[in-house]
C-alpha cells in the first residue's frame, strides 16, 4: 500500500501535513527549530502580532492546573514590521506555511496588520479575536456576532491572502459567531482559543498570575474544543482548523472525524517539543491502520446518534 | 543549541531532609553545559509543564541536579532511582560569565547549587558565600570547600556560621576589595540585595532569575523578566536571554 | 486554641459545614450513606427534580476526559412526588441541610416544583436552569438574562423557603446571569455547571456519549469555575455556593478566597467516596494553621492584583 | 453494605498476554462478596474513574480480580506488584442466583473469570461453556475443571476446543435438557443470543451486563440499563440492580 496523503487544501492554502504549530506557544519558530527541522510542520501560526510592539502582562504569566495551564502573556511581540523585516525571512527557508497571526485594538489596526502582512506573502492570516489576555481588542470582538463579522469584513477587504478567523470558546454560542464571521467573508475559522481561567495562591491569597485570569489550554480543555468544531463544522462550509488540548495522535485524529481539516498544537509542545512530529506520524499510522489514502477523507466522519 | 534526551539516572543522593543531588548521564548534555545554564525535566504525565532545574556540576557524561522537593513536580524527581530515564531538555539559557581574577559567588538555600559548577569553572581566585536557614538545610559545603579558595557559611539562626544573611560577609568582603566580580544566585530579595551592595562598590553583578515556565526554549514567552538596557525597557525571557542577567539590567 | 467554626449562615440558612455535595453526583444520599454518616455533611443538593419521573438518556452516558468527565444522565429521576414521598423523608434523618435541585421544561413546571418542595419543606431551592444534556429548558433558561430573571421571578413567587439560582459556565457573560438572577430576587447563587463537552470513538467513529454531548466536570474545569465565581462574588451581592473540580482542600479554599460562602463537591466523589469529609476536615485544617477562627472568614478574601 | 478498603496486592500471574490474576487481601470484601458481585478500583491518579472489575474467587481473606489490560485504567491495574496497596471499593451489586439443580455457565472472554466464583458456590450439577478467540487466550481452564461437572471449550478458530460460538454447545445442552438454569456472562451480543437461546427452551437466564460506571454504588445514575419488568419500562443501574439482571428483563 502508498503512503497515504498526509497534505491538506485548506481554503486554497496547501499544507504539506494536517499539524500546525499553535500561535503564541512556538514563538516565530527559531527556537523549536533547534530541536527539529521546520519543514517537518504542516504549517506554523506564529504569534500574535500588532502593529506596534507590545511588552506583554508582568510575570507570573502562566501557571499549571489540572491537566491544563493558564496563560496572560499579553500578546508580547515586536510589531508586525519588525516580524516582517526579521523573521518571516527566517521562516521562509523552510517548507511550510506561515500563518500571520493578528490582534488589534480597532478594526483598523486589523486591516493595517491584514495590509503589511499580505504584502509581505506570509499564506494566510488568522484574525485573533479571541485573546483573553488583553484588555482592548481581542475577546471583545469574538464575543458577539456583529463586531465579528465588521473585522472579518474589513480584514478581507485588505488581505490578499486568504482570511482565518479564530474563535474564542468563550460564548454562549459558538455557531452564531461562526456564522458571522463565514457570511462576512472568512475562508476558514480556527477554534478554540483559550478559555478564561483562574487559580489562587492560598497561601499570599493572591492569584498565581499577576493579571489576575489568564486563558485554559492543555488536554483539559479538549472536550470542550471537541464539541465546539463539532458544532461549528455542521454550522458552517467554510475549513476549520481545530485545536484545544490536543496532545496525542488520538486526539488528533478525534478532531479530524469532528469535522477539522487540520489540527494545531500548543500546550503539548511544553510537555514534548517534539508533540507535532508525533502526531503527525500517529496519523499517518492511523491512516494506514484504517485502510485509508487521505486525512482529507477523515474530516467530519464522526458518525453522531440521532436524538 | 539544546538536545532532548533520555538519561539514565546514576545516582540519588540524599543531601538534606528535603534536598537531593541526582545524577542523570545525558551525554549530550553534559558535553555543553555552561556553570548557570539549566535543564527542563518532564516529572510525570500527572504534570503538564517540565521543571526547570540547574546544572551543579558536570563530570563526565552526567549531569548533577540539586533538586528540593517543594510541589508535586520536583516532589516527583527527588523520588527517582538509579535506572530510572528522565526526559530532558538542556542545557538551557545563558549562564554565569565566569571571567575575572577574584570571583565571589554568593548563594542563597537552593541557589547555592548552580554556582558549584561557576566555581569549578572559574579561573582565578574564587570565593563563596553560602547562606542558609539553619544548619541542617547546609548544602554542599564540602564541594565549595574543595572548589574554592575561602567559603564562608552564614544561617538565619546562627546555628552553623556566621549567624545572619549573605550581605554581612559580602559587605566586609566588598570593604577589603576582594571581589573584581559577583555571582549570585537565591531567593529574589536576596538576589537585589546583593546586587545594590556590589554596585555601591563598583563591582560587576550577575544575578540568576528565576521565573515559571512553560517552553523553557525562549518560544512561549511566559518568563518574562523585564530589563532596562542602554536607558530602554525590554521585556526578556528567563529560560533563553538569562536566567542569569547583569543585576544593573534587571528592574527590580 | 478553640476549633475553627466551620458552620456557615447561607441566605440564612444554616449549613453545619461548608461542604454540600454536588446535585446529580449523590443521588439522595442513600448509596454514600452506606459508607458515612450524612450528618457529617454541611449539606446535599439532591439529584435533579422534575414534576414528571424522567427516564433519562440512553447510555453510555459516562466518558473519561483528561482530569474530567462528561456525563449525559439527562436528569433521570422519579419525579417531585415520589421524592417527597421516598426519599425525603429518609433525608430528613440526617442533621444536614437538603437542598432541592428543581427542571422545569417550562415556567410553570418550575413554579409547581417550587411550590410542592417548599411545602415539603426542603430547606432551600436550587434553581436549575444550566443542565446541558435535556433538550427542553434546563440550559435554554440559563443563557439569557432575561430568562433566567423570569424563571427567578416566578420561583421565588411560588416558594417559602430561599432559592439559589444554579448558572451555566456555558455563557459569554456569567456576571450578567448573575445580576438578573439577583435583580429578580434570588437569595443565592450556585455555579457552575457543566461546560458542554464531547468525545470521539475512533474506532467507531461514534460519539463516546449516547447523546453525542455531555456536561464536562472535574478538575480539568476548575480553573474556569474559580473564575466565574471570583467575576460573580463581584458583581452581586448575594452569597454564592462555588463548584466546579473541587477535589481537595486547597481547591476548596481558592473558592472561598475566590468569594464562594459554600463549596458543592461531586465528581470528586467518584475517585474517593470520602472526598467531601477529607475537604472538610483539610479546611478545618488550614484554618488552624492560619489562625483563622471561621470560615466565613476567607469567603471572598482573595487580593486581586491591580491591573 | 459496601466496604472502603485499601487492599494488599499478594499476588499478580499472568494468565495470558493481556490478562492478570491479581489476588488481593482485602477482608472486609472477600467476607461478604458474593458470585457476580463487583469491585470498583481507583486506578492511579491519572485516572479519575474507577474502573469495576468482577470478583473471580474468593479465598480466605483475598480476593481475586481476573483483568484484561485494554485501556489505561486496567494496564494501570495489570501492572501492580504485590505489596502494593490499592483502593478498592465493594463488593458491589446485585450477583449471581446460584441456586437451581443443574446450573449452566456461559462465559465469553473476559466474562470468564465472575462465573467462577459462582461455580464454586453453586450447590448442584454444575457445567461450563467457556468461549474465547484463540487457544493462547483461554482462562482458567483448570480451575473450571475442578469446579464443574463438565466443562466445554470453544474458541473462534478452532485452535482448542470445539470451533464456533458458546451457542453451538448450549443447544445441545438445551435439546438435552441439561439445564435449570443459565447464568452467562461476557459481550452484549453473545448474552442476548445465550438469552434468547435460553428463553427458547424456557430456561431461566440470568445475565451480568456492562457499563460504563461514575460512582459505581447507585448514586450518579450513569450506567444505565433499560429493563421491562411486569410490563413497565424502567432505568435500572448495572452497578447496583445488576450487573446481574434476569434475561427476559432486559431491553435488547
Ligand atoms: C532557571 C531555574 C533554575 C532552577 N534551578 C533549581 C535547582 O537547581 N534546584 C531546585 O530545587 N530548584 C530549582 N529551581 C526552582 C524549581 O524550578 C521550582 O522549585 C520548581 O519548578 C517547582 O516545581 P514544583 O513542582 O515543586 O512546584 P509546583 O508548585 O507544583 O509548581 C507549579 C508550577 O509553578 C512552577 N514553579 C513553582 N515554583 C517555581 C520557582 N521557584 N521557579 C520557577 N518555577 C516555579 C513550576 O515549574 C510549575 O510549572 C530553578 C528555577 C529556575 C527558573
Ligand atoms: C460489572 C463489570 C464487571 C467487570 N469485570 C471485569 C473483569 O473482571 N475483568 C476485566 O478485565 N474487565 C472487567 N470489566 C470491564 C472493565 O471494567 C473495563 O475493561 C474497564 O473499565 C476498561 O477500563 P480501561 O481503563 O482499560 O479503558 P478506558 O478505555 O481507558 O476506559 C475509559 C472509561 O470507560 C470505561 N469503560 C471502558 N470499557 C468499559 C467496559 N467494557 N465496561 C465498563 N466500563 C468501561 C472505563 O471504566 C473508564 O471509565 C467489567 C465491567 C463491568 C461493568
Ligand atoms: C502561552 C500561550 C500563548 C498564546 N498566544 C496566542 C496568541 O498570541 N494568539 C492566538 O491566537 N492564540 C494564542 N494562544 C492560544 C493557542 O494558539 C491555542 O488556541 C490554545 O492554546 C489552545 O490550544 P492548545 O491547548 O493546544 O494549547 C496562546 C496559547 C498559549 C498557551
Ligand atoms: C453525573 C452528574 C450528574 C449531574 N446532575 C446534575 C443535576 O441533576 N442537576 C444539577 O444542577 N447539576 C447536575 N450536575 C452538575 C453538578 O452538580 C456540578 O455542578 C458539576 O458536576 C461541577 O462540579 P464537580 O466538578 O465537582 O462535579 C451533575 C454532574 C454530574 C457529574
Ligand atoms: S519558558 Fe517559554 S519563553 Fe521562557
Ligand atoms: S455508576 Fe453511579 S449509578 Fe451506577
Amino acid at each position: 500500500m502508498v503512503a497515504p496523503q498526509l497534505n491538506v487544501n485548506f481554503a486554497g492554502v496547501r499544507f504539506k501535513t494536517p499539524v500546525v504549530a499553535a500561535s503564541g506557544t512556538f514563538g516565530f519558530g527559531r527556537e523549536y527549530g533547534e530541536l527539529f527541522d521546520l519543514s517537518r510542520l504542516g504549517g506554523i501560526c506564529v504569534k500574535g502580532l500588532t502593529v506596534k510592539e507590545r511588552h506583554g502582562n508582568p510575570p507570573p504569566r502562566i501557571a499549571e492546573t489540572p491537566m491544563g495551564i493558564l496563560n496572560s502573556v499579553g500578546l508580547q511581540n515586536p510589531g508586525a514590521d519588525v516580524f516582517i523585516e526579521k523573521e518571516l525571512p527566517f521562516l521562509r527557508r523552510y517548507d511550510t506555511t506561515i500563518i500571520a497571526n493578528i490582534s488589534g485594538n480597532t478594526v483598523e489596526e486589523y486591516c493595517e496588520l491584514a495590509e503589511k502582512l499580505s504584502e509581505a506573502r506570509v499564506d494566510m492570516l488568522e484574525v485573533n479575536i479571541s485573546c483573553p489576555n488583553v484588555k482592548a481588542g481581542g475577546l471583545a470582538f469574538g464575543t458577539t456576532a456583529k463586531s465579528a463579522a465588521l473585522v472579518t469584513e474589513a480584514v478581507k477587504k485588505h488581505s490578499s491572502v486568504p482570511v482565518m478567523v479564530k474563535l474564542s470558546p468563550n460564548v454562549t454560542d459558538i455557531t452564531e459567531i461562526a456564522r458571522a464571521a463565514e457570511g462576512a467573508g472568512a475562508d476558514a475559522l480556527s477554534l478554540i482559543n483559550t478559555l478564561l481561567g483562574m487559580r489562587i495562591d492560598i497561601e499570599t491569597r493572591r492569584p498565581v498570575l499577576k493579571n489576575n485570569t489568564g486563558g485554559l489550554s492543555g488536554p483539559a480543555i479538549f472536550p470542550v474544543a471537541l464539541r465546539m468544531v463539532w458544532q461549528v463544522s455542521a454550522a458552517v462550509k467554510i475549513p476549520i482548523m481545530g485545536m484545544g488540548g490536543i496532545s496525542k495522535a488520538e486526539d488528533a485524529v478525534e478532531m479530524l472525524l469532528a469535522g477539522a481539516s487540520l489540527v494545531c498544537v500548543g500546550t503539548a509542545l511544553f510537555s514534548d517539543p517534539l508533540a507535532a512530529l508525533r502526531i503527525t506520524e500517529g496519523i499517518g499510522a492511523y491512516l494506514e491502520r484504517k485502510r485509508l489514502d487521505s486525512v482529507s477523507q477523515l474530516t467530519g466522519k464522526v458518525q453522531p446518534y440521532q436524538l | 543549541m539544546p538536545e532532548l534526551c533520555l538519561g539514565r539516572v546514576a545516582d540519588n543522593k540524599k543531601l538534606t531532609e528535603t534536598v537531593r543531588a541526582l545524577t542523570v548521564e545525558a551525554e549530550a548534555i553534559a558535553r555543553r553545559a555552561a556553570p548557570g545554564q539549566f535543564v527542563h525535566i518532564r516529572c510525570g504525565a500527572e504534570n503538564l509543564l517540565r521543571r526547570p532545574i540547574s546544572i551543579c556540576d558536570v563530570s563526565g557524561g552526567a549531569v548533577t541536579l540539586v533538586v528540593e522537593a517543594r510541589g508535586a513536580g520536583t516532589d516527583w524527581l527527588a523520588r527517582r532511582e538509579p535506572e530510572d530515564v528522565l526526559d530532558i531538555l538542556g542545557p538551557l539559557g545563558n549562564g554565569f560569565d565566569t571571567g575575572g581574577r577574584r570571583i565571589l559567588l554568593v548563594g542563597g538555600g537552593i541557589g547555592v547549587p548552580p554556582l558549584l559548577y561557576a566555581a569549578k569553572k572559574a579561573a582565578g581566585v574564587k570565593r563563596a558565600i553560602l547562606g542558609f536557614q539553619t544548619e541542617h538545610r547546609i548544602l554542599l559545603e564540602e564541594e565549595f570547600k574543595n572548589a574554592c579558595d575561602e567559603v564562608f557559611i552564614t544561617t538565619d539562626d546562627g546555628s552553623a556560621g556566621e549567624q545572619g544573611h549573605v550581605t554581612a560577609p559580602l559587605k566586609r568582603l566588598l570593604d577589603r576589595g576582594a571581589a573584581d566580580a559577583v555571582l549570585a544566585c537565591g531567593p529574589r530579595p536576596m538576589l537585589r540585595a546583593v546586587y545594590e551592595l556590589a554596585s555601591q562598590y563598583g563591582v560587576p553583578c550577575q544575578v540568576s532569575m528565576e521565573e515559571r515556565m512553560g517552553c523553557g526554549i525562549g518560544a512561549c514567552l511566559v518568563c518574562a523578566c523585564q530589563t532596562r538596557e542602554n536607558g530602554q525597557l525590554h521585556m526578556r525571557h528567563v529560560c533563553k536571554d538569562g536566567p542569569v542577567f547583569r543585576g544593573e539590567a534587571v528592574v527590580w
